[in-house]
């Protein structure tokens, strides 16, 4: 049936709360639901005791979920803006994603660290980050960015039974999206990308909620004759360089969209890789659609006019095919 | 250094003022709850309703060359420390005429020309940059104080506690004032906490520290006044715990399912302005006076929010300004990065 | 629940047994040192050399179920906790039969089997992961218990106050142990905080906390034998705050210009071996025998040293291990990123 | 005279304290000299006031610093290592960098945080990370990262003029280095690249303590007939992409070399830059070298195995101009 992008994430909590009862949710509110209402009535069916509400601690959160699943346990910490992912930075990078590694193999740490990420509604400069490209940097960590309820229900079930620890990254604007559940019991393979729509002439590289934004760019831009293969990433650590590979050496032309300011974002790793490996293949230069370098203003006029959208994403695509900016000529 | 005077008892001219900015206060935020239901404002707005005695108790006594800073919920601090109606509801709605030209908005309120130096939507993270304000003031060998106001979830943050350490250690003219309102966001004090009095953190440091009723005004206007004039005497920092009670959710639209209903009717007899109002009229003030007081202040909120509303939004071709200083785009010919 | 039983008092052979691991990790650290100097020890060397009987006292109360954190300065805990002398000593030199096959080293020393579950170069950084397997033991309702080791400075650290909130809150098996040894790095406690005990940093929680001479071996094993106890029968954290001395300096190499002729020559009446040596010889021990017992230990270290110094180095091919699971390489035939 | 990388730093701290009053230094065990000695005999030359040593509390001497320089302070803090400054992250990226925005212009944050960052002599993997590319996706912050120690103390003083929150990168293998220091009393503007060695086949792009492996590589590939020139960024955020694109357009080949794991870091911006804005001039793809995607590993010959140094920077070059790997063939 229809379900939101927070009831199917709360879907695939309880799922896995049921699965395994190594399963411990933990952060502000969760026992509450959450700020958003994600865990909501978790708590009531597993008890407080694995659905657990926190202080204003994130750096201790942070690192009460590290030394649990040291032991064992498969703990899901929420944070609730990736803004504040800062305060739990320390732990995440210098103990969690290196334990594994400074340990000689000894000690793993398998939790996932759901945060909720992007602009909407005027939430301003505080709350409306897209910070992914930092987690990208860091060897241990594996981070994961759905683009739609369903994608969510796979990629967070899968995200809970890896090795290491997991950064979940969900975009505010998507939580309020439906979409029909259907679950065939396979689960996809954190590290593996989605052709989200198949194309010919110019590879459209996104993650999270700008693969809405792709999508919409895709049907648009085919009224033009123009015909755009989409991947959504999925996971932006590891990248699956494969599937993008595979699509750039049949289009020649790639461009990448998100909504992080551009400059060291997940886009320019992607660039880089493609401009790199695939230098022979290109026909045009990659091009990336990202948000422009400011904080996120809080008047909504200002917001609109800073965040990339759909029109910024057909206007690269059309330059990129070597068509003018204006479309329908 | 100029001398300090201790603050004098509140006549009752005093005390109709201070009842009429509370009113003003309330009155505020009843049009930002009004037209964040009728989504004229953007994003999360936390209201102060139920916590104006605070706000007014404490900035009565500071001068606009004290510095305040505030968190998410600082609409009546910034109110209360002399930032214009018109300016403050209009940034909280987004116009150009804001305090901060709408790039800010209700969790970002600042207003430099009041020491009304900013507000943050990181729980506690303004508790450090109060103490360097005050590191300023010491060093310049001013009177100034600097004063940091938060809500009692902060006190589970980290910095909360470094700042304590460093605040004593360094002895600054640092004011911490706690709003303890029982909550953060839809979980208990009880449930964040084992110490029930957030004065209980500044033991340890040896830093004074006092736990009063925060919807008292006099009482909150009494403590401050002796905690501020101590600061300015170079007695180095010190804790205010008020005791409070949010009367709106956490934000607008907070359905408040946590809250029983018998909580929830207890509501009234909190409320610092009915019963600053029992105080007045206990001290001969006619009922008609006290509403004359609050329909002007009334009046007053009503203008300056229709004043925010007509104000022009701000043009989204600056929306690249303030992002760096001249001397830093100087080198790249304005473009950054 | 198995039951607890209440720590017997150390029978003399105990004593015996504890004064020999007192020598083998001053003979120990002895030889990080001397290695040090020559050399042999990459990176920063931080010595335990006159904290040894914090690390012994407690310890002798844990088995090898009990979680053990440490930080910068825990090879005196590693080997307490029964860590292998060879393992720990080749970590430290960087070998491949290193407890962290040399990927560690002397900051990160880690041994699963043992329960040693990390140490840590982040100041206060192991506090709330010691919290999280207490949790874990909480949850299993398991009598095993947390202790985490850290010094002083480490109350300066947010988290050390958020960790300490915690623990109290969730009533977690966690054993918080300070080695206050007066300093952090180069600058004295006094510079660091207005709070001369860190026990006092407990009280505001309600948690159980005690200061206690740390250089008293005696001491330290029934004081920490009282508190993990009460861990074990679930009445919550505990705060046992050591007052020792660092004997050498923060790590091999610093010229410790802060520290006075003066202080530094009353190091000796500090010295904890000397404290345990005077006791058990007015329990009747013979010089000889203690003198047998300390050289025992130091054979010993020798031989592990020499070991470790023999071990293969760490294979450059396999430098790209241990970054990530398995599971995680197979979606990309083990090509990350 | 000549003097260490350690000395130059502490003239120019000096000097910024003798020209300006408002000029305050504090950090950890700053009044001791700090860990590395660099601001040794300040304190005793200008107090403990104004040379103020700290708890161990990153987060709050960030804010403390913030607040400072909101009114009217010109503060310099040392974080110890830059694996710490996880600690100071929310200030820095939440608070410091965005205070000039949110305000609308009103408050400015002019300060300087002195860092210390990479890795030399087995510090491990929580004492010799380069952070840098975090700091470059953070809009309000400048990332300076000094090549040597003449560099050091210009840019060290640029900095502390400037008025936004500056990222000051010391790498610690330059620490012991040592040059002669020629004042002429010309500043070096924050935001200017310097061309440290003109050549005409390829460009080499390095910072910090690389450029000294790309000026060496330079050398060695001159003796195969190769003219490389290797350019100084100086200054990672903002970046000087028009020294960037001058050299390229020459050049028509290029190379970034940097310490930091390759995966997102400021090499991938670089190259995405030049791929995108030079893509016509480019004969060869665009090649990093960098640190290959692990924590910096304990052992010696571990640690000398992942880090990339001058043989990496010589074959990547040599393959960039079409050369055989092995040189002098
Ligand atoms: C560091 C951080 N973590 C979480 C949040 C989300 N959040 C916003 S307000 C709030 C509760 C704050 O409670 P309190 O400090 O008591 O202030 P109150 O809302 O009661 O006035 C939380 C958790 C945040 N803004 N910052
Ligand atoms: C977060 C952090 N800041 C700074 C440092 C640098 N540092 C290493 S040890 C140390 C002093 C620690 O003092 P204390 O906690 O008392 O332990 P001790 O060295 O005295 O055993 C400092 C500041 C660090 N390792 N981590
Ligand atoms: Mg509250
Ligand atoms: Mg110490």
């Amino acid at each position: 049936m229809i379900r939101t992008f927070i009831e199917i994430l709360r879907r695939a909590l309880d799922e896995e709360l049921e699965r395994d009862p190594a399963v411990h949710l933990l952060g502000e509110d969760v026992a509450e639901g959450g700020a958003f209402g994600v865990t909501r009535g978790l708590a009531e069916k597993y008890g407080a005791h694995r659905v657990r509400n926190t202080p204003i601690s994130e750096a201790a959160i942070t690192g009460i979920a590290t030394g649990a699943a040291l032991c064992g346990l498969r703990p899901v910490l929420e944070i609730m803006f990736i803004d504040f992912a800062t305060l739990a930075l320390d732990c995440l990078v210098n103990q969690s994603a290196k334990y594994r590694y400074m340990s000689g193999g000894q000690l793993a740490v398998p939790m996932v660290v759901r945060t909720q990420a992007g602009a909407a509604g005027g939430a301003a400069a505080q709350h409306s980050q897209s910070l992914e490209a930092w987690f990208i940097h860091v060897p241990g960590l594996v981070v994961v960015a759905p683009s739609s309820p369903v994608e969510a229900y796979g990629l967070l079930k899968s995200a809970v039974r890896l090795g290491d620890p997991v950064l979940f990254i969900e975009h505010k604007r998507l939580y309020a999206l439906k979409e029909a559940l259907v679950v065939d019991g396979e689960l996809p393979q954190i590290g593996k990308a989605r052709v989200a729509r198949v194309g010919t002439d110019v590879t459209l590289i996104a993650y999270s909620a700008m693969v809405r934004n792709a999508l919409e760019a895709a049907d648009e831009l085919s009224r033009s004759g123009l015909s755009v293969e989409v991947i959504d990433l999925r996971t932006l650590l590891p990248l699956d360089m494969t599937t993008i590979a595979a699509s750039v050496s049949k289009t020649h032309r790639a461009v990448i969209a998100h909504e992080a300011v551009q400059n060291g974002g997940v886009g320019a790793e992607i660039s880089a890789r493609i401009g790199g490996e695939l230098f022979d293949e290109l026909d045009a230069p990659v091009t990336r659609v990202a948000c422009p370098f400011a904080p996120i203003p809080f008047a909504p006029e200002l917001e609109r006019a800073l965040l990339p959208g759909t029109p910024n994403i057909v206007r690269a695509v059309r330059a990129v095919a070597g068509l003018s900016a204006q479309s329908g000529e | 250094m100029r001398s300090v005077t201790d603050p004098a008892v509140p006549t009752l001219a005093d005390c109709k003022r201070m009842h009429r900015s509370l009113c003003r206060i309330r009155f505020f935020e009843g049009q930002v709850q009004r037209f964040a239901a009728a989504g004229e404002v953007p994003g999360f707005a936390h209201l102060s309703t139920g916590q104006e005695a605070v706000a007014v108790g404490v900035c009565a006594h500071l001068t606009r060359d004290d510095a305040l800073f505030t968190s998410h919920r600082g609409h009546g601090h910034a109110l209360a420390k002399g930032c214009d109606l018109q300016a403050t509801f209009a940034e909280i709605i987004g116009r150009e005429s804001g305090l901060c030209r709408g790039r800010g908005g209700s969790m970002h309120l600042a207003d430099a020309t009041n020491g009304m130096l900013g507000a943050t939507g990181v729980v506690a993270g303004n508790l450090p940059l109060a103490a360097g304000a005050a590191w300023v003031f010491q060093a310049r060998g001013e009177i100034t104080v600097s004063v940091v106001f938060f809500g009692d979830g902060a006190t589970g943050a980290g910095v909360f506690h470094e700042t304590l350490n460093l605040a004593m250690l360094w002895r600054l003219p640092l004011l911490f004032v706690c709003e303890n309102n029982g909550y953060a966001e839809f979980t208990s004090r009880e449930e964040h906490s084992n110490v029930k009095q957030v004065s209980a953190f500044a033991v340890p440091y040896g830093m004074p520290a006092r736990t009063i009723d925060g919807n008292d005004l006099l009482a909150v206007h009494a403590a401050a006044g002796e905690a501020i004039a101590g600061l300015r005497r170079g007695s180095g920092p010190y804790l205010l715990e008020c005791m409070t009670y949010r009367m709106a959710g956490h934000f607008v639209g907070d359905a408040q399912h946590y809250r029983s209903k018998q909580e929830l009717a207890a509501v009234k007899e909190k409320c610092p302005i009915e019963r600053m109002r029992r105080h007045l009229i206990e001290r001969g003030v006619k009922e008609s006076e006290l509403d004359a007081i609050g329909e002007d202040a009334r009046q007053e909120v009503l203008q300056a929010v229709a004043r925010a509303r007509a104000a022009p939004r701000p043009d989204p071709a600056t929306v690249l300004n303030y992002v760096y200083s001249a001397t830093s785009l100087a080198a790249t010919s304005g473009v950054i990065p």
